[in-house]
């Protein structure tokens, strides 16, 4: 027994220590990419050792993050083309690009460049003017060399983003002059400097003197990281909830001084705070300034808070400026959704006015084009279009008239909704709400989607649910993802209720994966972008139509590359054709962007509902004049890049 | 000479039934004299209240069980001292040094985890001081069990690795091991076969007649009864029914139930037995009015529904409670 | 009907009891539901409890009196299915792997220790994403039942081990007693207390399981359940917003199903206890 | 030396084997499900509207999928994976390409060992204690009341409980933070304020599983408990005069540890798995809110390296349990 006993407890013992010192001796290892040359050992950037609580709050612009948690908390180099949250500050303060977009004046930002790409006439070379007097946050002069550089080096090292992209088109990059840079490529590009256009993403130059020392720039970490934007970084979470980022002294130095002025903040930081009630009860505690949230989150945020606000004072407080378009996307590759009959009658059994109730209670932009009604975008392509839209006629008749589908109430239709609910209209003024609500939407005829359906032979059994073609049941599969904040999300709900209601079968998936099974084509419906988003500050249509070129069509099961829906016409190819001979600035853009809309259409590829009815809600506790719906200077989020020119316009409360 | 006298003992159980109190009458106006030296056997079907009398006359009484009425008195010091009286203290003190218990069922009443050694060393800490273990604690105690021709090493061995016949003796060496005055066995021996029964007999006869102290015996193993004890009592639903010698109760048994017990023995060591009487013992929540036998017994009369007979002397030392001999009624 | 009325004598079995009845009740009233659960904005939203609605009304606008009888009916097939397959397999593994021993008995508590060394929670999860919408009730009680014996299992075999080495075994063994009448007629009674309370823990923990998963937005969330309910009441913030009712039905109903699994359990292996069972046997004739 | 050919050789080779399967599990299922690591990476960088040329996207994935070690038959992907377990190399993350797997636990793995040692221990004591007691003096009113108490609170969803607590002690009293593991500025360094802080971050999300747990293991000790007390060697004892405090080390509460023992050890053997749930509520750095990530990214290397430590950490607790607990309890034999 003896024996034993001590033999047992010796090889536990040697067991424990022998997986402790496993984990042990991997974590050593774990540290050894971190003993790249170049970098510096992690310090202090301030130089002081800094305490719990030592924010001042009244000095300190709090933001939430939508990215969530950081995974890789000591990591900043966003040029690794791997996912590092960069909307902890990185994008919004760290960096600038060379060009912005504000969708909100719809134009397009110069940052680091000095104005508009030039091209030549066959697009085979452009010419980058870069702005000057811009210095990184280490007192080293921003110039054409570190563009050449980072273009180089992304071109020779796989896995860096830009990689392919930077690879296919440019043959040679080269500085003309300290300020001037100059791209040749293989072939013609028009829309080459797109890359370079930051949207939520783009190619942002890095430091040509940091990373010239690094051996591998994928695992380099890049930390303490280096600024071209007015703030840099004063430290972060461990656990990789915060980033605390404090203002450049030479903030002058950066394109958002020399633009708008001095950032007004001392320091901002980006707080993770989870699960949308934790973000509730952080900003009715004055914790963060700036969050999006759902509109339930909404409402109880202004229950909670007199000092928060959403985007407009008022009901129905969301963001209309936003350059998404929402709504169902279809698989147009498969029975029977690849026929055009099919995905009309799928769209009329939809009440707009009830979709918008259930999704979002009615507070968003109805749009029924492939494009976002944004204020802009309604000025581009929405009012142009109405009278072609008034007159468009489906090829079925009714009552011996063939059926016009659009229907210049519904905004009527939806405001009546909204005060059956007992809100209080923004405003009387028809133009006015047409610019919140939209312009109209397609009728709701459940009668005609019956016609279109039967004249391709689907049937109702006794039950009256409908059967399809070959007499089987008719299922629609659903998917989407698990956040019920999401947009697509809530229109997913809200479309299964329609067409159940329509009489089929609607089942929806909820699942972490809905991107795979999209893109993989695994799916009748979804809830994913119906239509590409456009540049979101300029008219070109090439993004949102290029992705319906037939030259990206993938049969279902082979990962997609253009539009998940994978519908493609020959028509669409001819205008993304043109479009692609035009100069980005050419007037014709929007005429040709008109054809394709209009193809679409037609077409109808899949189901545009709204626009991407954002919900922020400012607190004006410790910072005010922010860019709402009565003052829009800048868009409203914080997670766009443009944040940064959104600091030299707040004010300070003085609480 | 009594060592342990009981006076109308009544010990209920009190169970509560949807807010009702109801009466469990397990040991209903019992009166004992037990003599000094002698093995008193108390015999009786199971559920006739036997294993609550000892449990009161041991003084282990928890509810749900209560002591409604009378009165347990140990002879101590020449004088008698009503143990329901007596602190907690006292009463932990005199367990073991003055009355002793021999469990029902040994399987289960040694700590699984601990070594026999250990339940001795416990049992005779919690009553004498122990300066010097090996003088006092370790040889007393090897000495003991060789007297009792118990193998010492029994003291480092597990209880399961014991078989039950071992384990029982120890029990047996437990309970004697601190020369106590009285020893209450409950039913020893049911868990054993009948080799084990006789060895297990034969161990308190002579641990026994080497004390010469008293042992109280339960069983209702009425062959085992003929085999140990001095004297016997029956207990039939709560009651003491007949108490004689052991010659009188198997040679001269006077109540119906008690012939019934005897009548139905096959022979002695046999475990099992008939039934003795038809039907089944009462209820004691609601037993019958008057003699609690009646509804068994077939030589019943009207008197016997009507009042319940009380124990009292038929002959010299031979008591019995019964209608058929003698006139006596409890007043209730 | 006498083991009922036996165990009725317990106060803590006929409050369990009797909620448990009162839940099925719910459950079975379910199937008189004037709604479909599938469909939305059938009545006003977000109203609080009044006559019409006894329970409120949700911002799906749906009855949440008549979305928890479906969430009970559902929940509890989840769990029963999830219960009585576990029990099975628990049952099989742990009576051979202790009654045969040996290889058979390594074989087993290998393929056991497996199964209980896996992270249930994220193969569900990985689960969930390979079965889709075809992740109905029955199926994720049977998902259930595949990761619920392995403990249970464990647990019998060694009930059956320290049966096997009391006397009775060798004695029926040496008697000639078929194996699996000796395992039928002498073990199964011994292991039943535990399949018994086991096996309402195991519902404990499949409607827990259940529940973590649709509020992780993992589960089916057309079908409502306790988790689902949960789930659409914590996305439209009904615990921020006010709206009590909803989100308050669906945790006391599960508090409710918890306690009286829980009280039934205590109950049920009180009654079925073998040494307690004796005592009760006992005085159940003294009480007659 | 039987006892290591006989008990001790098999016993690990079953460990072995256990853990052998549990990879192998791990290491199939997720590749049965049709989360696409690479689609899932493409995804999370277009999604927010990074403009990739659709011409790159279909260059990129095939780039990735050898960047990631997932070109090749999923066997010989298998046969790689061992290659590379047994020299402790988990590979690199594949949403986080390139950091290795072993640095982002590294990350998480302190927090979330720091909480749930904490909090395993703390809530197997006092539950423990509080069922010993309640058990021991089963008949007394208040053991009655906080069974009830134990009896409701344990069964509400863990989610809605934490909620609750969030709500309460996080703005209705405000006196805890109501996210994350450190405050704003705070570096990790050893100063009381420092620990103060940590402490503070770390009570809510610790309460919530201090209380639930201990909950489970009231009930579980109760039962026990009282179970043993009316075993009849308590009652044996109690008749032989022992004192009342012996009864209760010597013959009580020894006997009722032990199956409390082998639930600690098996408990402890699963924190390595971290608390998924509790980690999302309370927004708390950890390694199960990591391993949600890896999950949801199909992040098949991270996804292993977790779980990995979690089958070790209940495997060796099991073994732990099964080699020692014949020390406790004679009863059981190595068999």
């Amino acid at each position: 027994m003896k024996l034993r006993t001590i033999i047992a407890l010796l090889c536990v013992i040697a067991l424990f220590g022998f997986t402790l010192a496993g984990c042990g001796g991997q974590q050593e290892t774990g540290k050894e990419p971190s003993q790249e040359p170049g970098e510096k050992p992690a310090e202090e950037p301030g130089g002081k050792p800094a305490e719990t609580g030592d924010v001042s709050r009244s000095e300190t612009f709090i933001v939430d993050v939508l990215g969530g948690r950081v995974t890789t908390p000591e990591n900043f180099n966003v040029w690794a083309q791997t996912w590092r949250t960069p909307d902890r500050g990185v994008q919004q303060l760290m960096l600038e690009p060379l060009w912005i977009v504000e969708y909100v004046t719809g134009e397009v930002i110069n940052a680091l460049a000095a104005e508009g790409p030039e091209y030549n006439e066959d697009f085979t070379k452009m010419v980058v003017k870069l702005r000057q007097g811009m210095y990184w946050s280490d007192g080293v002069e921003f110039t054409a060399d570190d563009i050449v550089f980072d273009v180089e080096l992304v071109k020779a090292t796989e896995g860096m983003s830009y990689h392919t992209e930077f690879n296919t088109y440019v043959d040679k990059v080269y500085a003309e002059d300290k300020y001037t840079v100059v791209f040749e490529f293989k072939e013609g590009n028009s829309r080459f400097h797109t890359f370079f256009v930051d949207r939520w993403g783009g190619f942002r130059p890095f430091p040509k003197h940091i990373f010239e020392e690094v051996d591998d720039p994928v695992s380099f970490e890049f930390n303490p990281p280096i600024s071209s934007g007015p703030y840099v970084l004063k430290d972060y979470d461990p656990g990789g909830y915060w980033t605390r980022w404090t203002k450049r002294e030479d903030w002058q130095k950066t394109p958002t001084g020399a633009l708008y002025g001095e950032p007004v903040p001392k320091e901002v930081v980006f707080y993770y705070y989870g699960n949308p009630e934790k973000k509730v009860l952080a900003q009715a505690q004055h914790e963060i300034d700036l969050i999006e949230v759902t509109s339930e989150t909404l409402k109880a945020i202004l229950e909670k808070s007199d000092t928060s606000r959403a985007y407009r004072k008022e009901y129905p407080y969301f963001v209309n400026v936003d350059p998404c378009i929402t709504g169902i996307s279809l698989n147009a590759d498969i029975e029977p959704y690849n026929n055009k009959d099919v995905r009309w009658a799928l769209t009329l059994a939809i009440d707009i006015v009830e979709e918008l109730g259930t999704s979002f209670d009615g507070m968003a932009t109805m749009g029924c084009l492939a494009v976002p009604p944004t204020p802009v975008y309604l000025e581009w392509y929405y009012k142009p279009m109405e009278e072609w839209l008034r007159s468009f006629e489906l090829d079925i008749e009714v009552d011996g008239q063939k059926f016009k589908p659009y229907d210049p109430e519904a905004t009527k239709r939806l405001t009546e909704y909204i005060k059956s609910r007992g809100y209080e209209l923004p405003s009387e003024d028809e133009e006015e709400l047409k610019q919140i609500f939209g312009y109209g939407w397609w009728k709701y005829a459940p009668d005609v989607a019956e016609k279109l359906l039967e004249r391709n032979g689907f049937k109702r059994d006794n039950s009256g649910k409908w059967l399809l073609p070959d007499g089987s049941p008719w299922k629609i599969h659903m998917v989407t993802g698990t956040n019920p904040s999401n947009i697509g999300y809530r229109h997913v709900f809200a479309v299964q209720q329609a067409w159940k209601k329509f009489g089929i079968e609607v089942e929806v998936e909820t699942t972490e994966n809905a991107a795979t099974l999209t893109q993989h084509g695994d799916f009748d419906a979804t809830g994913t972008w119906p239509a590409l988003e456009p540049w979101g500050g300029h008219p070109d249509m090439y993004r949102t139509l290029r992705s319906w070129h037939s030259k990206f069509y993938k049969p279902t099961g082979e990962p997609n590359v253009g539009h998940v829906s994978r519908w493609h016409h020959p028509d669409m190819d001819k205008v993304v054709d043109e479009l692609e001979g035009l100069d980005w600035d050419d007037p014709k853009v929007i005429e040709n962007g008109i054809e394709g809309l209009k193809i679409a259409v037609r077409e109808m590829p899949s189901i545009q509902i709204s626009g991407y009815p954002g919900m922020v809600s400012f607190d004006e506790q410790y910072w005010t004049n922010f860019p709402g719906a009565e003052n829009p200077y800048c868009q409203p989020y914080h997670h766009w890049p443009n944040l940064k020119y959104m600091l030299p316009f707040l004010k300070p409360t003085g609480n | 000479m009594s060592v342990l006298n009981t006076e109308g003992l009544k010990a209920y159980y009190i169970i509560d039934v949807l807010g009702e109190k109801r009466y469990v009458r397990a040991v209903d106006d019992v009166d004992l004299e037990i003599r000094e030296n002698e093995i008193y056997g108390i015999a009786g079907e199971s559920g006739c209240g036997k294993t609550t009398l000892i449990k009161t006359l041991f003084g282990m009484v928890e509810p749900p069980l209560n002591v409604m009425d009378g009165k347990v008195k140990y002879k101590m010091n020449a004088e008698y001292a009503d143990i329901f009286a007596m602190d907690n203290k006292r009463m932990r003190e005199i367990r073991w040094e003055y009355i002793s218990y021999i469990p029902q069922g040994s399987m289960s009443v040694l700590n699984p985890v601990q070594k026999v050694r250990y339940s001795f060393e416990h049992f005779i800490k919690a009553h004498r001081r122990i300066r010097n273990k090996e003088e006092e604690f370790i040889k007393p105690v090897e000495r003991h069990l060789q007297a009792l021709g118990l193998p010492v090493q029994i003291l480092d061995s597990y209880p399961h690795q014991l078989s039950g016949g071992m384990r029982q003796r120890v029990t047996v060496a437990l309970a004697t091991v601190l020369q106590p005055k009285i020893i209450i066995a409950d039913e020893p021996t049911t868990a054993l076969d009948v080799v084990m029964q006789r060895g297990v007999i034969q161990l308190l006869k002579d641990v026994q007649s080497s004390l010469k102290n008293t042992i109280i015996m339960v069983t209702h193993d009425m062959g085992i009864h003929a085999n140990i004890a001095d004297r016997i009592g029956i207990m039939y639903a709560g009651k003491m029914i007949e108490e004689a010698s052991t010659e009188e109760i198997f040679g001269n048994p006077l109540h119906p139930y008690t012939q019934y017990l005897i009548g139905s023995l096959p022979k002695i060591g046999d475990k099992s037995y008939k039934t003795s009487a038809p039907g089944a013992p009462p209820s004691l929540i609601n037993p019958p009015e008057g003699c609690r036998f009646y509804p068994r017994c077939d030589r019943a009369t009207d008197e016997c529904k009507a009042a319940i007979p009380k124990l009292v002397e038929i002959e010299p030392g031979h008591k019995a409670a019964c209608f058929l001999y003698s006139g006596v009624k409890e007043d209730e | 009907m006498a083991v009922l009325r036996e165990l009725l004598r317990d106060g803590k079995f006929t409050f369990a009891f009797t909620v448990m009845s009162i839940l099925i009740i719910l459950a079975i009233l379910s199937f008189f539901s004037p709604y479909d659960m599938s469909i939305w904005n059938v009545v006003p939203r977000d109203m609080p409890p009044s006559a019409e609605y006894i329970l409120g009304t949700n911002s799906k606008g749906q009855d949440v009196f008549w979305e928890m009888t479906v969430a009970i009916k559902n929940s509890l097939i989840m769990a029963v299915i999830a219960a009585f397959f576990s029990r099975l397999i628990a049952i099989a593994v742990g009576l051979l792997a202790g009654f045969k021993g040996g290889m058979t008995d390594r074989t087993l508590m290998s393929i056991n220790d497996s199964f209980i060394v896996l992270p249930v929670l994220p193969i569900l999860i990985l689960l969930g994403a390979i079965l889709k919408e075809r992740l109905n009730m029955i199926v994720l009680g049977l998902i259930l039942a595949i990761f619920g014996w392995a403990w249970d299992a464990r647990l019998i075999r060694s009930q059956t081990l320290s049966l096997r080495e009391r006397e009775f075994t060798n004695t029926a063994m040496l008697s000639g007693q078929k194996v699996y009448e000796l395992i039928f007629k002498e073990y199964l009674p011994f292991v039943i207390p535990i399949v018994s309370a086991t096996a309402i823990n195991n519902m404990f923990w499949a409607v827990g399981m259940e529940v973590t998963m649709a509020i992780l937005g993992l589960s089916n969330l057309t079908i409502p359940t306790l988790g689902t309910m949960m789930h659409w009441a914590i996305s439209y913030q009904a615990m921020l917003l006010g709206y009590w009712w909803w989100i308050a039905t669906p945790v006391v109903v599960s508090v409710l199903l918890f306690v009286s699994l829980y009280l039934l359990s205590v109950s049920v292996s009180q009654y079925l206890d073998p040494r307690t069972r004796i005592q009760r046997i006992g005085t159940a004739k003294v009480v007659k | 030396m039987s006892f290591i050919k006989r008990y001790l050789l098999p016993r690990l080779l079953q460990y072995f084997l256990v853990i052998f399967v549990g990879i192998t599990v791990v290491f199939i299922v997720p590749r049965l499900t049709p989360v696409d690591p690479v689609q899932e990476m493409i995804n999370t960088i277009t999604q927010r509207g990074a403009y990739m040329d659709p011409e790159a996207i279909e260059q990129l994935r095939q780039s990735m999928k050898e960047m990631y070690g997932l070109e090749g038959t999923v066997f010989s992907q298998y046969i790689s994976l061992w290659r590379r377990l047994i020299i402790g190399d988990f590979g690199p993350s594949l949403s986080q390409f390139p950091t290795p797997v072993v640095k982002l636990i590294g990350i998480s793995l302190p927090w979330t060992l720091g909480l749930m040692l904490v909090t395993t221990l703390l809530s197997w004591i006092i539950g423990n204690i509080l069922g010993g007691i309640a058990g021991y003096f089963s008949s007394s009113r208040w053991s009655a009341a906080i069974e009830r108490f134990m009896m409701v609170l344990r069964p509400i969803p863990y989610y809605i409980f934490a909620l609750i607590l969030l709500l309460v002690f996080g703005y209705v009293i405000p006196i805890f933070p109501i996210a994350g593991g450190t405050s704003i500025g705070l570096k990790i360094q050893f100063s009381w304020k420092v620990i103060a802080d940590l402490l503070r971050h770390a009570i809510l999300p610790a309460l919530s599983m201090i209380l639930l747990g201990m909950a489970g293991w009231f009930q579980t000790m109760r039962l026990v408990m009282s179970n043993i007390v009316r075993e009849d060697y308590v009652m044996y004892a109690r008749a032989g005069g022992l004192r009342d405090t012996k009864i209760a080390f010597n013959y009580v509460i020894k006997n009722a540890m032990l199956p409390q023992v082998t639930g600690l050890a098996l408990s402890l053997g699963q924190i390595f798995g971290g608390a998924m749930v509790t980690e999302m509520v309370f927004s708390y750095p950890g390694i199960g809110g990591l391993l949600y990530t890896a999950i949801n990214a199909g992040d098949y290397n991270l996804i292993m390296g977790i779980t990995m430590f979690s089958i070790l950490g209940i495997a060796t607790g099991a073994l732990l349990v099964d080699l020692l607990y014949p020390l406790f309890d004679p009863r059981i034999r190595y068999r």
